[in-house]
């Protein structure tokens, strides 16, 4: 077991184990952890945004596409929020940013997810398929219904809608546990991968 | 021309106009000066949203100067927050983030920072289904039965020796999760829809504060 | 040479907009309102900022961090709507809020939503800027924050809105062995049994999308939310129908690729 | 409530016991692997199947789309994929990233992939002719559009500051329609049907992680839009043994193993305690 000599994977394990005090105890350690963190996503998500501005606007703008300045303006106009009085210019941007969100989120959610999830129930029994396969196929769209129906508001689910929607409910409930136990595989992986950092790259430790 | 660009017409106006323009283009295809149109009305907005970024860097800097200045408690620690925020970006935007400078500090101490706090993720998922995987009612039951059989379906070790829970949870999240994940899934892209259709139409304007109204 | 696309979805479009019009129109000239199915997680608002103000520490609301301009973006609308009536309410009854900023495209949004709170509530001296932070888009920042803050400032009341990943059972377990009383919604499904297991109240998908037309009781969004309840029933019968249609031969799948 | 079930309760419900305890037996596992037998599972067959028959010079689009945190279950199925298409070296690799953090994915794809399995140039791969690693797409939905569209006008620089256009591989590469097939690494595997495969009707491998399997996979796999899938760890250790080269999805297989068993114990036992509790609260009314 050859404990590395490079500074980077010892200073890679002191992050790990600054990130993983807090398990313990949340001390002076994990402080130290979530304020380098915190300046570091800030510090990158700045250069991913640098970089962005100079390849989609600066560079063009320089090589002569005077119709750049708008986007520039339009992106100076969010600094306008640190004043009080200017507020309101910040509007503008936010503007652009939601029109662009909400217009994808009423064509693409149709197109793709509505009709693409429908499309994919609407299928012929497959020939030679055993009562079981068929049971199958029968429960997919009557479970769909039924989850459908609990997500109406203008409605109180009583009655025939309340009983339907109690099936939704319980089935609702059972993905939900099928999706959290599925969801442990991967995250065991999350904690893998640090501690295999710690194990083998950092203590050297052979299997 | 303030109180034109205060007041919520200009807002709801813009927003429709630019709206329109993106849902027709979603349906007229082949006019050439149109698509340009929206690729630079495209670019305005992932440009917008890389300026905000600097944004994020003002709200931090004031914030915590502020802290530092009135030496609240724990105020040395913001002076290392700011000054690893600051050389992270000089360092990035100068040097750019293909440097190995750069990479070096990503790969040695943001990636193992952050995936060690990240798959914390994993160990609270835990500490909280030893508390919520208690059959106290019905729900419950329905919450634990499928989180058992997808627990046990999952273990590589069973696998080897039979595929009777790895079948199991196969069938369940091909049949009933996937009614579930559909039904899910569909409720949530009519939601969107619905949400993007009053947004466009001026009637919903949550993402934004109508001084105007406020007086 | 100009060509028109995805006709199924401008079909679908039309159909939807014409039972909202036609239902906006119902309400306005017959004063017709549907009933809205009460969600608890609303009611719970009132609870949640009371018990900051009872036990003189602050409330804590971290705004999820879906971007405007993708297909989160309708998401963190929702959540916009439900800050706004917190920060009101805040204004209102003198709790401390501390806003966490997940997006940094959020900020000018938060900080103006919640000078209109104080200032509707004519509170704006007892606005506190600092408390209205960016937290960093990132899903560990903010984790790695609320652990340290949770227990720095002695927070009672935890509020998560918006579009969450694997962290939203981080916000959850967090929240609640530091015994604070928590509020969580997003609309990303993947969360959904997170929300459910370690959350007091929870908004699930559409219930935090509608949350809007609840707070703001403005016809033009109630309505809106009536309308997508017509096109549930439509699709589930698109579906029964269709998948009948299917087993007995008859493939449908066509209309929905014009 | 007996004493005994009391402190069983408040000890489930202690953090640093649960999740002390889950860290110390991954630790145990990851240190003691037992090495059990790994039976294949179908689809990574047919995935090793399509590689394997990819036609000479067939142009391949590597998307990698791994978050930072979720990189512990997307990783290790990349890493031998990656092996394996560059192992053929007669095809054309283009890497390229998308998503939240895209400039960070371009870095593990060197740090986490190459570092373990060498350069492209040890498998006699060329750069700019052979494979290129276009960085990444930034601004989510808008540029995926617009990629599709003018591949080369959109990504303009690769990721070693090269003019696009002048790379030898780009000759005949302009539109999604140029590629023989695409292969994702990430969450949302929608994004890549919706703005690419479905619309040029390319084949479209998704590597996945086994949460989003059910939800983000299975129902466009079977709505016929999704080619074949890898998932999670187990894909990752079964494609290992298929290119031959055991590595790090073997070894975390085990540790899977035991974590889950720790949870499941720990879950039982929490309901036994509260049945016991209830039981016991019965008698003493």
């Amino acid at each position: 077991m050859a404990i590395s000599t490079d500074i980077g994977v010892w200073i890679a394990a002191i992050m790990i184990i600054a990130g993983y005090s807090i398990i313990i105890k949340n001390t002076v350690v994990f402080k130290f952890a979530e304020r380098t963190v915190l300046g570091l996503v800030a510090g990158t998500t700045a250069v991913f945004g640098f970089e962005q501005i100079i390849k989609l606007l600066w560079i063009p703008l320089t090589e002569g596409k005077i119709v750049n300045i708008i986007p520039l303006i339009i992106a100076l106009l969010l600094f306008t929020r640190l004043s009080k009085e200017y507020a309101y210019l910040s509007r503008i941007p936010i503007i652009v940013l939601v029109a662009s969100g909400i217009s994808l989120g009423i064509t693409r959610n149709v197109s793709t997810i509505i009709f693409g999830q429908i499309k994919g129930m609407l299928k012929p029994i497959p020939t030679g398929s055993t009562i079981f396969d068929i049971i199958g196929i029968l429960i997919v769209p009557v479970v769909c219904c039924s989850v459908l129906l609990f997500f109406t508001y203008t409605r109180e689910h009583t009655g025939a809608l309340g009983k339907v929607s109690l099936i939704g409910r319980y089935a609702l409930m059972f993905a939900l546990g099928v999706s959290f136990g599925n969801f442990t595989a991967t995250r065991t992986n999350y904690v893998i991968l640090p501690l295999k950092r710690i194990l083998f790259d950092w203590l050297g430790l052979v299997v | 021309m303030s109180n034109i660009l205060r007041s919520k017409e200009f807002t709801t106006v813009l927003v429709f106009i630019l709206s329109t323009l993106y849902v027709l283009h979603y349906f007229i295809q082949g006019v050439e000066p149109f698509d340009n149109l929206m690729l630079t009305i495209g670019n305005w907005a992932i440009i917008s949203s890389a300026a905000a970024a600097g944004l994020g860097l003002a709200n931090l800097s004031i914030i915590h100067v502020n802290k530092i200045r009135k030496k609240e408690s724990g105020w040395y620690w913001d002076i290392w927050m700011v000054s690893v925020m600051f050389f992270t970006f000089l360092l990035g935007s100068i040097t750019s983030s293909q440097s190995s400078a750069y990479q070096w500090i990503y790969v040695n101490v943001y990636q193992p920072l952050g995936t060690s706090i990240f798959s914390l993720a994993y160990l609270w998922m835990c500490s909280v289904a030893v508390v919520a995987f208690r059959v106290k009612n019905r729900d419950a039951a329905f919450l634990m039965l499928g989180g058992l059989l997808s627990l046990i379906g999952n273990i590589p070790m069973v696998q080897v020796y039979t595929n009777v829970f790895f079948d199991a949870k196969t069938w369940a999240l091909n049949i009933p999760v996937r009614g579930v994940g559909s039904a899910l899934r569909i409720s949530l892209a009519l939601g969107l829809v619905l949400v993007g259709i009053r947004t466009w139409l001026g009637i919903d304007t949550s993402y934004v504060a109508l001084e105007s109204e406020g007086g | 040479m100009i060509t028109i696309v995805n006709y199924s979805t401008m079909v679908f479009l039309i159909i939807l907009s014409t039972i909202f019009g036609y239902l906006y129109w119902l309400n306005k000239t017959k004063k017709i309102m549907p009933r809205f199915r009460i969600l608890p997680g609303i009611l719970a608002l009132e609870e949640l900022v009371g018990r900051a103000v009872e036990m003189g520490r602050p409330l804590l609301y971290l705004t999820g961090y879906g971007s405007l301009r993708s297909d989160q973006g309708p998401e963190q609308l929702g959540s916009f709507a439900i800050f706004g009536e917190t920060a009101r309410i805040c204004a209102k009854s003198g709790a401390e809020i501390i806003a966490g900023i997940l997006n940094q495209e959020h900020i000018p949004i938060i900080t103006s939503l919640a000078e209109e709170a104080y200032r509707r509530e004519n509170a704006m001296d007892s606005l506190n800027y600092n408390n209205l932070i960016y937290l960093g888009a990132s899903q560990y920042s903010s984790n790695a924050y609320l652990m340290v803050t949770v227990e720095q400032r002695e927070v009672v009341s935890f509020i998560a809105t918006g579009w969450y990943g694997a962290d939203m059972v981080v916000k959850g377990g967090v929240a609640r062995s530091a015994g604070c009383l928590s509020l969580g919604a997003t609309a990303n499904p993947d969360q959904y049994p997170y929300l459910v297991a370690a959350f007091d109240y929870w908004l699930i998908g559409e219930d935090l999308l509608s949350a809007g037309a609840q707070i703001s009781k403005d016809p033009g969004q109630i309505t809106n939310v009536w309308a997508g309840d017509y096109i549930r029933f439509l699709l589930i019968s698109i579906i029964i129908i269709g998948s009948i249609l299917a087993w007995v031969g008859f493939n449908i799948q066509w209309i929905f690729n014009l | 409530m007996g004493k005994k079930t009391e402190s069983v309760l408040r000890l489930l419900s202690n953090k640093p016991f649960v999740q002390g305890a889950l860290v110390l037996a991954l630790i145990f596992a990851l240190a003691n692997p037992l090495g059990l037998p790994i039976k294949i599972d179908p689809m990574s067959k047919k995935v090793y199947d399509i590689m394997e028959n990819l036609k000479p010079n067939s142009k391949i689009l590597y998307v990698a789309s791994a978050p930072t945190g979720t990189m512990g279950d997307l990783i290790p199925q990349s890493v031998p994929l990656i092996y394996h298409l560059m192992r053929r070296g007669n095809l054309k690799l283009f890497f390229i990233g998308i998503g939240e953090s895209a400039d960070h994915i371009m870095i593990y794809i060197d740090s986490e992939v190459f570092k373990r399995i060498g350069y492209p140039e040890k498998y006699g791969l060329v750069y700019g002719e052979d494979w290129v690693n276009l960085g990444y797409v930034a601004g989510r939905e808008v540029s995926y559009e617009n990629f599709a569209n003018d591949v080369q006008g959109t990504i303009l620089i690769d990721r070693e500051g090269n003019r696009v256009a002048e790379l030898p591989m780009f000759e005949d590469v302009h539109t999604m329609a140029d590629f023989d097939l695409v292969i994702y690494n990430g969450e949302k595997s929608w994004m890549p049907i919706q703005y690419w495969t479905e619309k040029f009707h390319k084949p479209l491998i998704v590597l996945t992680h086994t949460a989003m399997l059910p939800i983000d996979v299975i129902p466009w796999y079977t709505a016929g839009q999704i080619t074949a899938y890898l998932c999670g760890v187990r894909s990752g250790a079964d494609y290992e043994v298929l290119v031959d080269r055991p590595g790090g999805a073997v070894a975390a297989l085990d540790a899977l193993s035991i974590s889950h068993l720790f949870l499941i114990s720990l879950i039982l036992l929490g309901n036994i305690t509260y049945m016991v509790e209830k039981i016991e609260g019965k008698e003493a009314k």
